[in-house]
């Protein structure tokens, strides 16, 4: 900012306004439920609260790559499914703990392997990845239940379910702490990192903004598109770590994550179709999803209520947020 | 013979987030004649055609057709109200045939079904005006079509309404001399049949030859306003705010020009044949030639996004094979295509983005994201200064500067990596005079700093200003070299293919 | 559909208890009642094609259902081919396969696993009409043309043993929360519309009825919502799947594990057995996949049949037979109650280890 | 001024994707066809087993034909499968066996698709609500609304009204041959009429559209208003088919993703402004020909699954593989 763009045409200098309404919506929602129940105040109440939101917070912060570079990664949650019930079935069949320090790199490696292919397919063979992804979504959950038999094979040691179950007790302060806690916060952060403070980020947000433009620029457009579906799909295994740690195994877990994700992220701003999208908005957008489930449940609303409230409440968000960046002009 | 104006527009003010685009401007055009509307980029000419076609609503002020009020809340307003518009960016459909787009969203009907015989011939009716119903065919996807032609189409879509009023915004940023004349006898036609025409135009020489009258606007405000059409400087200082001294910078002397930085020899690709070609550091060569003849195709080809598939190109003596533009780019060669949003801009990222994009792609990819080997934060928004980018923070959304400061950004990205060969595909298209200058002082200024530069463009005085050596090019085919003493016609016989260049 | 039928509720609670003819330790031979269908009309020369039209191998329960059917297949030489078409749990796709099959014309019987009762009658009605002998078993279908319909007591039955159970262990006035997988399914909601009146009538509370999907982490963040809010005197469910994730809820509260009820899979019942709470495992025996089998054998080869209704004994596994029914070897979501064990390809076949 | 002798236009390619639908179409049948032979089971080349094949997959096509305009105008619409659960609980809770009330519950079911497509419309025009997101949370509303009434089949459709299901002339039932004809009338509305041609150029550039004077939120309206009008369609047939309605046969279906798949398939492009009926059309008979395959060959369920997506990415793949565009 300098002269003589100051200058002329004359121009306000102050910075475009508006706090991204996600923010202002978790508060909310927060306040009713702690209103509601003032247990949630206490440690067990909200650490609770944070150890459940982890799994879809990481995923979505994941997801929002893709989105952000001009995707969609529909088949995350069947990523999950696979490698927790291919750990569950084949893997595990004897209840083994040493297991967990060669599996979890192993069903990493399914998942790079995954997103590899999600990012050759849409870039190479140009298959939109909606269609892309759907058709990896479809195949993933084949190969699950192909591959366990239709229900998995065996149990996750505890060494495993650490991650998504154990809480670490009597921390000052705030008493327990929850191991997912601390994931959350350090892919939060890795996340956030990468998407916001690095050359890579901005090529990301690049290519979902212009592909062409960005190529013509020297932007590894192919490449970079690729890393974003592998992040997804080694965010999504991670959550799916703690997804397993905390519910245990089961046969269809992690479906429905997939979209739940993409409305996290769309919820905190982003743009679908790529070039605008914010980690921390994101993490938020999946916190006031899970505290909408939360507040309903307190409510004790019938079901079909909820899915009406979560209705508006989607739209309404995406509403306030596009009618917000018009008036900011951003 | 000028009557009571058919388009008045009274105190007109509109301000976007961060920017006041207009402010009480004032605007007539009447019946039968040519109304030239001048202003550096960013001045708010567009903006002002914007609500005066119903795209945007003013925040202040009046507009009247025929002396009585209107408020247009949608261009279809306007269009009924009689007034078309050129717009300065496309706004044709690609995958639907030049018919279609003629008829866009006003197709014949017979008995309730569109009538496509009848828009085709009609089309070829249009088209005829032109003397390019040969050249354009009704049934032919815009896609199909090159720039110009693409140009031709928008052009032909406005006149085909038979409108009483015609807003033209900067026409010919994409078209050749020859189809430059085309338009200008189309106009005088239409003048002579009483329809009041809006022309917008960077180009001083369009003014002079078909303008009646002339509106400068800056910052937003009419400053000056011309019954008769006077002298170029003139209404360059109502723009400016003082005279432009040396219009083109001081050509190459012999000294300066080194040994060749990029030779191809025998190079041919789909669409180029067998191109022997040399530039030298410190030189700047123009490349001349009519719409489709191959600069393009030549520029992608160095650039690596449309590779050669024969013959050898050598990069500082070392042969080199240039397959992405990341190879390019990395081989030391820059280059700012000429359609800057379909090719060179990344509109939802900040100015600071666009012009830092080459050099973080080729930085460390985790590396900060605000300071790379190449440049830094400050730097860069010391080239966007440098460049008199303008806009009310660099890290306002591209999407929203006006066409010329767009153009400056992108200059600045390959400021950033300082390349040894630097290819300019139109530089100055929609560009504003003082801007124009500074892009040509800037690009000796790369020679001066021992860089190769090209520039391939359609504006021959830009081309014989501004280069120390002119190749013309036709075909995909180079077909005559000359030097900056050349005369425009003897390149655009060369271009034509009327008769043969000197060969080099 | 009526899904508190008192009729039917008072019919079932009958027959948990009656006495089933038929070979005592072959659960999946036995059959309520004596009433029998004559099927010399479709007395056939072997070998056959025996077509299956199932609604789907959508869950653990059919999938452990399926092999016992597949297995029991293989011990019916005259059966020369089995088809399997699968509807992937969708009605409009089940009535297709229905058609195609029908179109190809090659099955001898046609064995139906009916995805939804209402919409698939007319399918099956079809069949019939195409003088095939038909099967159905699990959920119903609203016409008798079938040879005969096979199934275990019933969805009221699994209802009333769950809560017999927790009235038993709970006092009156305490707290029960009601935990189901999704609305709608005929088998569950009776199993719900039983015990909630059970209930009342103890005088227990209901806290609430929630659907958890059968997702396990949806199913804890559940429990842990009730919990922040008040004790929990027992926990209902109308089916196992999700029963271990409910008792762990307790557990990583810190809480004592009241009566939490399941059904007979291997998680659930090594979970009860190790922590010790108070539970039950009420059953839907997957046996009835062998059974449907069997009855198709005897029809093609002229035999009489249970019918047109052949009930079987639905067991509840309580804490005196508990052990017989853990097995280490087994996936955690095998069904105890198959039937299987005799079996020779047992336990391979079902993903256990021997 | 004299014609400046210049070509142009490139030569005008031949537009490979443009005839993909059809060349997968046919492959499929090949296939099919390759496979009966080698099996041995010669009598699946009935006519009667062809017209099952068509008849497998009605509601799909009938969903997929609105869904094709919805993605054309470069929209989606992710609510129909909802659309049909409700539209088939009313049909059959509306009728509820009597013949009488046939005609009200068609009008009743087809007033309510029209309000639906409405609102979808709106919210995506007026408050430029992202279509996925929009005709999500209406999905959403549509199914807790709707299972708020009913968590069970209600209601029953009267014998006659079965007709329209289960009836045919000779052995083709009346069902498939209003497929073809819903789908005749499409093509003849985006081919002849000028809301079609808006519908592409919407499509294909909003701004463009709008500069030419079309009233481009009205075609986007139009455009979802016809996308859940056939979704009501499909769910009035789909009652009919059950005898009755339940509030998740649409989702059992999978008809929300099933259909933006076979439309993709058939060539339509999800940016919108490029595509057509008959590829839809063409995409169907390939899903159908699909499960038939699977029947014929008895693949295992999960084997399914597995072909079943590696197909669909195949398929899409075929044409799109070899576009210039840039695709995300
Ligand atoms: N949609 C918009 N949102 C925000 N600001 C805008 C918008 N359109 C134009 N502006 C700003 O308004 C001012 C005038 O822009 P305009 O396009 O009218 O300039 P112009 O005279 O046409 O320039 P050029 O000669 O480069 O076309 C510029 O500062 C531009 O940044
Ligand atoms: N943006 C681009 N990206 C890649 N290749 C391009 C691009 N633009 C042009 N080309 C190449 O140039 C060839 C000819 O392009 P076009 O028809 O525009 O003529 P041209 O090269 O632009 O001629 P001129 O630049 O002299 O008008 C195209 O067929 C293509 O191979
Ligand atoms: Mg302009
Ligand atoms: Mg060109």
């Amino acid at each position: 900012m300098t002269e003589q763009t100051a200058a002329r045409p004359e121009v306000s200098r102050r910075r475009l306004p508006g706090v991204n309404p996600v923010y202002v919506l978790v508060v909310a929602l927060l306040l009713a439920i702690f209103i509601m129940n003032p247990a949630f105040g206490e440690p067990t109440g909200y650490m609770n609260f944070l150890k459940r939101v982890a799994a879809l917070a990481i995923l979505s912060g994941g997801a929002l790559y893709v989105i952000v570079s001009g995707g969609f990664d529909l088949s995350v949650g069947s990523t999950m499914t696979l490698t927790l019930t291919v750990i569950g079935s084949s893997m595990l069949a004897s209840n083994d703990p040493n297991s967990t320090y060669w599996i979890i790199p192993l069903m990493l490696g399914i998942g790079l392997v995954v997103g590899l292919i999600n990012g050759l397919v849409v870039s190479y063979l140009k298959v939109p990845s909606l269609i892309a992804t759907l058709g990896m979504m479809i195949t993933l959950n084949g190969v699950a239940f192909m591959w366990s038999g239709g229900a998995p094979r065996g149990y996750l040691p505890d060494t495993f379910r650490f991650f998504g179950r154990f809480n670490i007790s009597d921390v000052p302060l705030i008493g327990i702490l929850p191991v997912a806690v601390i994931c959350l916060v350090v892919f939060g952060t890795i996340l956030w990192w990468g998407m916001h403070r690095t050359n890579y980020g901005r090529m990301l947000h690049a290519i979902g903004d212009n592909p062409q433009a960005a190529r013509l620029a020297g932007v590894p457009v192919q490449r970079v598109r690729i890393s974003a579906f592998v992040v997804s799909a080694l965010t999504a295994v991670l959550a799916g770590v703690i997804l397993g740690g905390r519910g245990g195994v089961s046969v269809d877990i992690g479906s429905g994550y997939e979209l739940q994700a993409i409305t996290a992220a769309v919820i905190g701003g982003a743009q679908l179709l790529g070039g605008r999208g914010s980690v921390p908005a994101t993490i938020a957008g999946a916190l006031a999803l899970e505290a909408i489930f939360t507040l309903l449940n307190l409510i004790g609303l019938a079901q079909p209520v909820r899915l009406v409230v979560q209705g508006l409440i989607l739209i309404g968000a995406v509403a306030l947020a596009t009618y917000q960046r018009k008036r900011a002009g951003r | 013979m000028i009557d009571a104006p058919v388009i008045e527009m009274r105190g007109i003010s509109k301000s976007f987030p961060g920017v006041k685009a207009l402010r009480g401007v004032s605007f007539a055009c009447a019946r039968g004649e040519v109304h030239a509307l001048c202003g550096e980029n960013g001045a708010g000419k567009s903006t002002l055609i914007k609500i005066l076609s119903g795209v945007y609503r003013p925040d202040a002020g009046e507009v009247l057709i025929d002396g009585k009020a209107q408020h247009f809340s949608h261009p279809q307003n306007a269009l009924l109200a009689g007034i078309s518009v050129i717009y300065q960016e496309f706004s044709l459909l690609r995958e639907r045939t030049v018919a279609q787009n003629l008829f866009l969203g006003r197709e014949p009907l017979k008995n309730g079904i569109i009538d496509s015989r009848a828009m085709i011939t009609e089309t070829q009716r249009v088209l005829a005006l032109f003397g390019i119903r040969h050249r354009i065919k009704p049934e032919t996807l815009v896609a199909d079509l090159d720039v110009a032609s693409q140009q031709m189409v928008e052009i032909a879509k406005a006149i085909s309404l038979n409108a009483k009023v015609i807003v033209m915004d900067e026409p010919t940023a994409a078209l050749n001399e020859a189809e430059c004349e085309v338009l200008f006898a189309l106009v005088d036609r239409l003048r002579a049949s009483g329809t009041a025409i809006v022309y917008i135009t960077h180009r001083m020489r369009e003014v002079t030859r078909i303008a009646n009258r002339v509106t400068v606007i800056k910052d937003g405000e009419v400053t000056a306003s011309f019954d008769t059409v006077p002298a170029p400087e003139v209404i360059v200082r109502a723009m400016v705010g003082r005279d432009i001294s040396e219009y083109y910078p001081e050509p190459a002397a012999p000294a300066e020009i080194g040994k060749p930085v990029l030779t191809i020899a025998g190079g041919s690709n789909a669409s180029l044949r067998d191109i022997d070609l040399e530039l030298r550091a410190g030189e700047i060569v123009g490349f001349a030639g009519l719409q489709g003849a191959g600069r393009t195709a030549l520029a992608m080809a160095i650039f690596g996004a449309a590779p050669l598939t024969a013959g050898t190109m050598t990069l500082d003596g070392k042969t080199v094979r240039l397959l992405t533009p990341r190879d390019a780019i990395r081989a030391g060669i820059g280059m700012l295509p000429g359609d800057r949003k379909a090719s060179a801009l990344v509109l939802m990222q900040s100015v600071r983005d666009n012009g830092m994009l080459t050099a973080r792609s080729f930085a460390h990819a985790l590396g900060r994201r605000n300071s790379n080997r190449f440049i830094g934060i400050e730097g860069m928004d010391g080239l966007l200064d440098q460049m008199k980018v303008r806009a009310p923070s660099y890290e306002q959304e591209m999407r929203f500067l006006s066409g010329g400061n767009q153009q400056k950004a992108i200059v600045a990205r390959w400021l950033a990596l300082r390349p040894k060969v630097l290819i300019f595909i139109e530089p100055t298209r929609g560009i504003d005079v003082d801007t124009k200058a500074s892009i040509y002082h800037l690009m000796r200024d790369l020679a001066r700093g021992g860089a190769a530069v090209m520039m391939v463009s359609s504006d021959l005085p830009e081309i014989l200003g501004a280069s120390d050596r002119i190749v013309v090019m036709r075909d995909g085919r180079i077909v005559g070299q000359f030097d900056r003493t050349a005369t425009e016609a003897e390149l655009m016989l060369a271009a034509t293919g009327e008769a043969a260049g000197v060969a080099a | 559909p009526n899904f508190d039928d008192p009729a039917e509720f008072a019919k079932q609670r009958e027959q948990l208890t009656a006495t089933f003819n038929g070979p005592a330790d072959q659960p999946y031979l036995q059959y309520a009642g004596d009433a029998m269908v004559d099927t010399t009309e479709f007395k056939k020369e072997g070998p056959w094609t025996v077509c299956f039209s199932n609604a789907g191998v959508n869950n653990p329960w059919r999938v452990v259902g399926y092999t016992n059917m597949t297995e029991e297949v293989k011990l019916h030489p005259e059966i020369g081919t089995f088809t399997h078409v699968d509807a992937e749990g969708s009605d409009d796709k089940q009535i297709a396969d229905i058609d195609d099959l029908l179109a190809g014309g090659n099955c001898d019987a046609l064995i139906v696993s009916p995805n939804s009762t209402a919409a698939l009658t007319p399918a099956v009605e079809k069949a019939c009409a195409a003088g095939l002998p038909v099967i159905v078993f699990d959920r119903g279908v609203t016409t008798d043309c079938p040879v005969t319909f096979v199934h275990p007591v019933g969805g009221y039955g699994f209802g009333i043993q769950a809560a017999d159970h927790i009235i038993a262990n709970v006092p009156a006035g305490g707290n029960v929360l009601m935990l189901r997988i999704l609305p709608g399914v005929d088998v569950l909601e009776t199993r719900a519309s039983g015990a909630r009146n059970m209930f009342a009538e103890a005088g227990l509370t209901v806290l609430g009825e929630e659907f958890t999907d059968g997702d396990n982490a949806k199913t804890k963040s559940i429990v842990e919502d009730y919990l922040q809010r008040g004790t929990i005197d027992a926990v209902w469910m109308d089916a196992g799947a999700t029963a271990v994730a409910a008792v762990e809820a307790f557990e990583d509260q810190g809480v004592d594990i009241p009566v939490v009820t399941g059904e007979d899979q291997q998680d659930y019942l090594q979970k009860w057995r190790d922590l010790g709470f108070k539970g039950i495992a009420p059953t839907y025996p997957s046996y009835q996949w062998r059974t449907a089998v069997i009855a198709a054998v005897n029809t093609l080869k002229g035999e009489q049949v249970p019918g047109p209704e052949w009930v079987l004994p639905q067991p509840a596994i309580t804490q005196d037979v508990l052990d017989q029914y853990i097995n280490e070897k087994m996936p955690p979501l095998h069904y105890a109650m198959c039937g299987c064990e005799d079996m020779e390809t047992y336990p391979e076949a079902w993903g256990g280890t021997k | 001024m004299t014609d400046t002798p210049l070509t142009a236009s490139k030569p005008p390619r031949f537009r490979f994707d443009r005839h993909a639908s059809t060349i997968l179409l046919l492959a499929a049948i090949a296939i099919y066809i390759v496979l009966v032979v080698a099996l041995g089971q010669t009598r699946f080349l009935t006519l009667d087993n062809l017209v099952a094949i068509l008849g497998r997959s009605i509601t799909l096509g009938i969903t997929a034909i609105g869904q094709t305009f919805a993605i054309l105008v470069a929209s989606i619409d992710l609510s129909v499968a909802s659309v049909i659960s409700a539209a088939a609980v009313v049909t059959s809770v509306v009728m509820n066996g009597e013949p009488s009330m046939m005609l009200p519950a068609i009008l009743a079911v087809l007033s309510l698709g029209a309000v639906v497509g409405l609102i979808n419309g709106l919210v995506i025009t007026k408050l430029e609500v992202n279509p996925l997101i929009a005709t999500l949370g209406m999905s959403l509303i549509i199914q807790g609304v709707l299972s708020y009434y009913y968590n069970n089949f209600a209601g029953a459709v009267p014998a006659e009204f079965q007709v329209f299901a289960y009836g045919s002339v000779g052995i083709v039932p009346y069902s498939l041959i209003f497929m073809f004809a819903l789908a005749g009338l499409a093509w003849f509305v985006l081919r002849f009429t000028r809301f079609g041609s808006d519908i592409y150029s919407v499509g294909g550039n909003q701004d463009a559209a709008r500069l030419a004077g079309i009233k481009t939120a009205r075609v986007v309206i139009g455009a979802h208003v016809i996308c859940s009008l056939c979704a009501a369609i499909a769910g009035i047939y789909l009652a009919s088919r059950l005898r009755s309605g339940a509030p998740w046969i649409g989702a059992e279906g999978v008809y929300d993703l099933e259909s933006i798949a076979v439309v993709v398939i058939g060539g339509t492009v999800l940016a919108g402004g490029r595509g057509g009926i008959w590829g839809t059309m063409a995409g169907v008979i390939i899903f159908s020909l699909i499960d038939s395959i699977f029947n014929v060959a008895g693949v295992d369920a999960f084997v399914k699954q597995v072909l079943r997506g590696i197909i669909i990415i195949a398929a899409v793949a075929f044409y799109a593989a070899r576009s210039q565009r840039p695709v995300a």
